[in-house]
């Protein structure tokens, strides 16, 4: 069940961006321990929207737009977290985290494991992920695995506004570092596309979405679609266009990859027996891999077909559209999976 | 070091060349995007960042550059690729992502390589500065002649890339010169609100080189101070820096409102555009009258046109092409 | 087949230091534009040895240490590569990648593809990997998934001294950056411990290991062990434990995991049905799920039992001897991993 | 700023317990690792950074400092955690990998945190001045009296946070201090091979803050500047730099054979160790006798071999104690 289908149809409908700001204004005016870093977040509202309007509310010491120093900044969100304050800091683009991931890795990550639980490290670091829309190969990168593969962070990816501000709640109030990444096409920036599913209802009072606890967007009993923020959209689109064919998909959002809720997918496949996962990083050694690893140690035998991905393929991000949108999952290429996996040798097709 | 006529000649063309660029690529880049401005639309799509206004820093430092000699520039880097000797019609079927593009699309407006001239870029703030002092270095050991320089904002500064790279350039005294666009905007943060001095060039001092500061975005200045630098680079003196006050007179990319800008700013930067001034200077110096202006801008125009067409007229690449090149 | 086994017993059997430093050598003696750079690679030699000899052969300008810089250094060998020098560089311990993976990831992957295959870039990165020597949570790190996750460099990890000097010989040569990680337990230096099974014969003459070729370095029918590095040889050692029950283990040895030779992998599960995969890097998000998912979206029905994995969890490296050599692979892990699979739930066992 | 005669005696105190700690850390590093040394091996395994020769830096700056401000230390820790008030057992089974040290065993001597008297470190180059600069940020932010000192030695100056968290201290006017121990050497590589400049006090002017120079490892001179620059930070006057020319009286780590060093060079230094500089003073000054400083010297000892013994009986970690604290 998801949570926002219980609401009333345009209620409140709020873009991802204006949900994010929402929360992270709700959480500072409750507690003054809470601020914001980052680049161009104060005047300019963020690149992405996220901190719109804040700075008038709040004020430039709580809204603190930073040189271009994120190895600096990183750094500092450590040390004003490790001393009492509660961070949110934004990485412009996620593709820039290799100006500062030492930071980030293994400060960050490991300061509340390096002094046994003495120190905690309450930062959000919000980034933005996804392409798309031709913004080239510095640009346009997920690096959901790279980060979920790092330990010690929690990784939060909303699909939609009601999940985008009840995640950065609970991102908020997290004793842990927690990576909240956003897509671009999903934050209802008119300059950057946007998916229209991902503005829906939310509530205006704060509420916390728990981490490592999936959501089944849609339900089915053919196939599993499992995914994180656009992918989830285009398994959906992808399970209409198979339920027109009869084939009932049931369509899975992690929301968090750290914690990852492997029971969900698990119970899902096993009812299913078929699995494709969806994944707009690249292909090899992350999170495509790691769901059907998921399935394949714990039984292989609820498989019924070999399980699929359809994830970027394991190139740097072309900026030419006909190239970027030839690479890029869709709902198409999720149905052609589907088909496939038809074909492919089994031994309990049907 | 005063330019010669011939000098003045060819950064007067680099300058319009690189400017009506821009305006060209400004007009085709809307196309498609309106009535609503979607990025991903149009036969340009993508992120934006035109020079307009910084003209001065591009043609008064690659006037003393050989094809041969190293640049790397920034994610705003059409000026001084075309100052550079970049192939125009390759670099602007680049930036429409075309098949005939420098690296058949696959880069876009802010990958523009063209190993041909030395010329290479990249969109991340401060990583053109490593791959600079690496070039001098190659240099320095091949016992080649030639000289790198890497452009820089005046934001990106504040990068610890613009540290290391400067002090690793000093310690090996390599012929390497940094090249900081002070255009007073990082974005939306003005320069006094990311940097702990008015000026970089003091920031010299710590590398123990040369520091110089051009003040009013003058080319004649830019091209003098340059040209020493430069000259000394070949001559084994080791690394300098320079800071340009320069003029950002776009947004920070196409579809920046620029609502952080303070009022009047644009216009009285308007008002000092140095392609103007620069026009002025060749009337005064050089006699150039108005029919002569008239007809180079147009022989430059035709140059720029030309490209364009031969972008648009050139084939998208295929989608699987995107798999090829991956490796060399 | 292993080249090493063929060779003569205590011929110059070579640590894999100095077949490191060897194959450098021999391609800095045959191409000018070959040279080295990194932090005390010098007179010191390496921290790891891998350098030993060479400053006195070729001179501090070809053998050159560098500040504590590795973005200026890194993206010099970036710029150098470009400008038609061959490069060796060294990532003291790949813990350090955080300070310098922008260069790394974004220009030095990249910019082959970024310039249409105008630009080569032949950069060779040495770093040191692994643990289990108490260095702490910083020092100690595999990160083999986090590499072989980004698009464009190509990833060795020698597991002997044979392989090591093939393999950097084919590094040097390739035009394209590759990363070579080399794991300090194998070395050869004893100051670090070392597995005597990596210091094997290597033949004086230049020799190149083609990428992308696994080796079988133990035959068997019963179940597929798949590992790098140090895990090739806790795989060796587990299927010596298994032959005494009666159980033949077929050992694989990656050797490069970009290009990944899945087809040496599924030929050897396609014979034992039997998966098992080691990792000292973390296991979620990375290398071991890579190769689970390469047998299952393959064909499933390959698989007598549900896949195993031996990785680190994901979890910091702890400093204690105790938990670090918890949470280490091991050779009776793989054993258990074993019988588990026995256990699992499966539909053909037997 | 003179020392008073109390503050003497507290650094000469905190020098003696420094010193005597690490030469005992060393006697039982040993341990176990002949005649075969294997970092793996022993009651203390892994990587080992004494301090010998740099305790000056450490107490006279701490000297300065209360437990409630913020210090971050490098990969070479222990004599400004001594200095700065870390509990001597809990971190000397830190050290141990035991149960009852600070983090349980998880961190080791590159990691030690001591939140009771706020400080931490990194062993990574340059990691411990972002987060001094975030903690410095906080306490201005919260109205909170107290300043944050980052360590860094001269080696590492040349990395990219380095400058970053400079710029960032200097344009927040923050109270922030850097202290940068320059021992001459990073690891084998000499300072002049390294930095671009001879002095990094120097480098200050890049972010318009003072700078200063301290040489020949003089306690004095250090708690005079040290203490300059601290006032100053807690006046809101922002951040300072202090470069102290100290000494590296051990190895890089323990098993460094040192081969890179010049000859003669250990030897003159360890004629100039402070220890015995410090004695004399305070026999000059303060008339401590003989006597009184072998009973002083005993009794900070004793402290010493207290914390060591409670290492030494104290518990290793169960294995699996290692998947706790991933997460707050
Ligand atoms: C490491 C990194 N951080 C942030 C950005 C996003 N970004 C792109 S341009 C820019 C501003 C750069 O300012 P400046 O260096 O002054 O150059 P200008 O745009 O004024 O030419 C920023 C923050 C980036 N590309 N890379
Ligand atoms: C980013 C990074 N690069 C390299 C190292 C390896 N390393 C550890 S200590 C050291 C030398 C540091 O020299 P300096 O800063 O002068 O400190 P000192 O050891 O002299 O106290 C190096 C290179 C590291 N820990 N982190
Ligand atoms: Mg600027
Ligand atoms: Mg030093």
């Amino acid at each position: 069940m998801t949570a926002q289908a219980a609401a009333p149809a345009n209620e409140r409908r709020l873009t991802i961006a204006r949900a994010m700001a929402e929360s992270i204004a709700q959480e500072m005016r409750t507690d003054p321990s809470v601020f914001v870093m980052g680049e161009d977040i104060g005047q300019l509202g963020g690149v992405f929207g996220n901190t719109r309007g804040l700075i008038e509310e709040f004020g430039s010491e709580r809204i603190r737009d930073t040189p271009i120093s994120e190895t600096a900044f990183m750094g500092a969100a450590v040390g004003a977290a490790s001393d009492g304050m509660r961070l949110v800091v934004e990485l412009m683009f996620v593709d820039f985290f290799g100006v500062c991931f030492d930071a980030i890795y293994n400060s960050m990550a490991k300061n509340v494991y390096f002094s046994g639980g003495n120190v905690k490290v309450p930062v959000v670091l919000m980034t933005s992920t996804g392409g798309g829309y031709s913004d080239g190969g510095q640009h346009s990168q997920c690096l959901y695995g790279t980060f979920a593969h790092l330990p010690g962070m929690k990784v939060v990816v909303p699909s939609n506004a009601y999940d985008a501000k009840g995640l950065m709640t609970s991102s908020i109030r997290d004793d842990s570092p927690v990576i909240y990444m956003f897509h671009k096409g999903l934050q209802g920036m008119g300059w950057l596309g946007t998916e229209p599913g991902a503005t829906v209802h939310v509530p205006e009072e704060a509420y916390a979405i728990p981490f490592g606890k999936a959501a089944v967007v849609r339900k089915g009993t053919d196939v599993t679609i499992v995914s994180v923020g656009m992918g989830v959209h285009q398994g959906l689109k992808a399970a209409e266009k198979l339920a027109a064919e009869g084939v009932q998909a049931e369509v899975i959002d992690l929301r968090t990859l750290v914690p990852l809720d492997r029971d969900t997918v698990f119970d899902s496949v096993a009812k299913t027996g078929r699995l494709i996962v969806i994944d707009e990083d690249y292909k090899s050694y992350g999170l495509s891999g790691e769901i059907i690893a998921t399935i394949a140690e714990r039984d292989i035998s609820v498989l019924k077909a070999s399980p699929q991905r359809v994830a970027y393929p394991d190139i740097p991000i072309p900026f030419a559209r006909s190239m970027e949108q030839y690479a890029l999952p869709n709902a198409d290429k999720i149905v052609s999976a589907f088909r496939n996996m038809k074909r492919t040798r089994t031994w309990r097709w049907l | 070091m005063t330019p010669t006529r011939d000098q003045k000649f060819w950064m007067y063309e680099k300058m319009v060349i690189s400017r009506y660029l821009e305006e060209s690529i400004e007009k085709i880049y809307l196309e498609g995007k309106k009535p609503i401005f979607n990025m991903a639309n149009g036969p340009i799509p993508g992120e934006m960042h035109l020079s307009n206004g910084q003209e001065p820093c591009a043609v008064g430092v690659c006037a003393h550059l050989k094809p041969s000699d190293v640049v790397t520039s920034t994610h705003r880097p059409h000026h001084v690729a075309v100052a550079k000797g970049v192939d125009l019609k390759k670099m602007v079927a680049e930036i429409f992502g075309k098949r005939t593009g420098l690296s058949g699309g696959r880069g876009g407006h802010m990958h523009i390589f063209d190993p041909s001239v030395n010329f290479a870029c990249s969109g991340i703030i401060g990583q053109g500065m490593g791959p600079a002092v690496g070039a001098a270095l190659s240099r320095k050991m091949q016992g080649k002649d030639g000289v790198a320089v890497a452009y820089i904002g005046e934001g990106a500064v504040n990068q610890g890339a613009f540290h290391e790279a400067l002090n690793l350039a000093a310690v090996w005294k390599l012929p390497f010169i940094t090249i900081i666009e002070d255009n007073a905007w990082g974005i939306s943060v003005a320069k006094a609100q990311s940097t702990a001095v008015p000026d970089n060039s003091v920031r010299a001092q710590a590398y123990g080189m040369p520091g110089y500061q051009v003040r009013n975005n003058d080319t004649y200045e830019i091209f003098r101070v340059a040209g020493e630098a430069i000259e000394r680079a070949r001559n084994g003196g080791g690394p300098s820096l320079i800071e340009i006050e320069t003029s950002r007179l776009a947004g920070h990319f196409m579809g920046d409102a620029e609502g952080y800008r303070p009022k009047g700013e644009l216009q009285a930067l308007r008002a000092r555009d140095p392609i103007p001034a620069m026009r002025a200077r060749l009337m005064a110096e050089e006699g150039l009258s108005e029919a002569d202006d008239a007809m180079l801008v147009a022989s430059y125009r035709a140059i720029v046109d030309e490209a364009v067409a031969f972008a648009r007229n050139s084939e998208d690449p295929a989608g699987e092409e995107a798999l090829q090149h991956v490796f060399a």
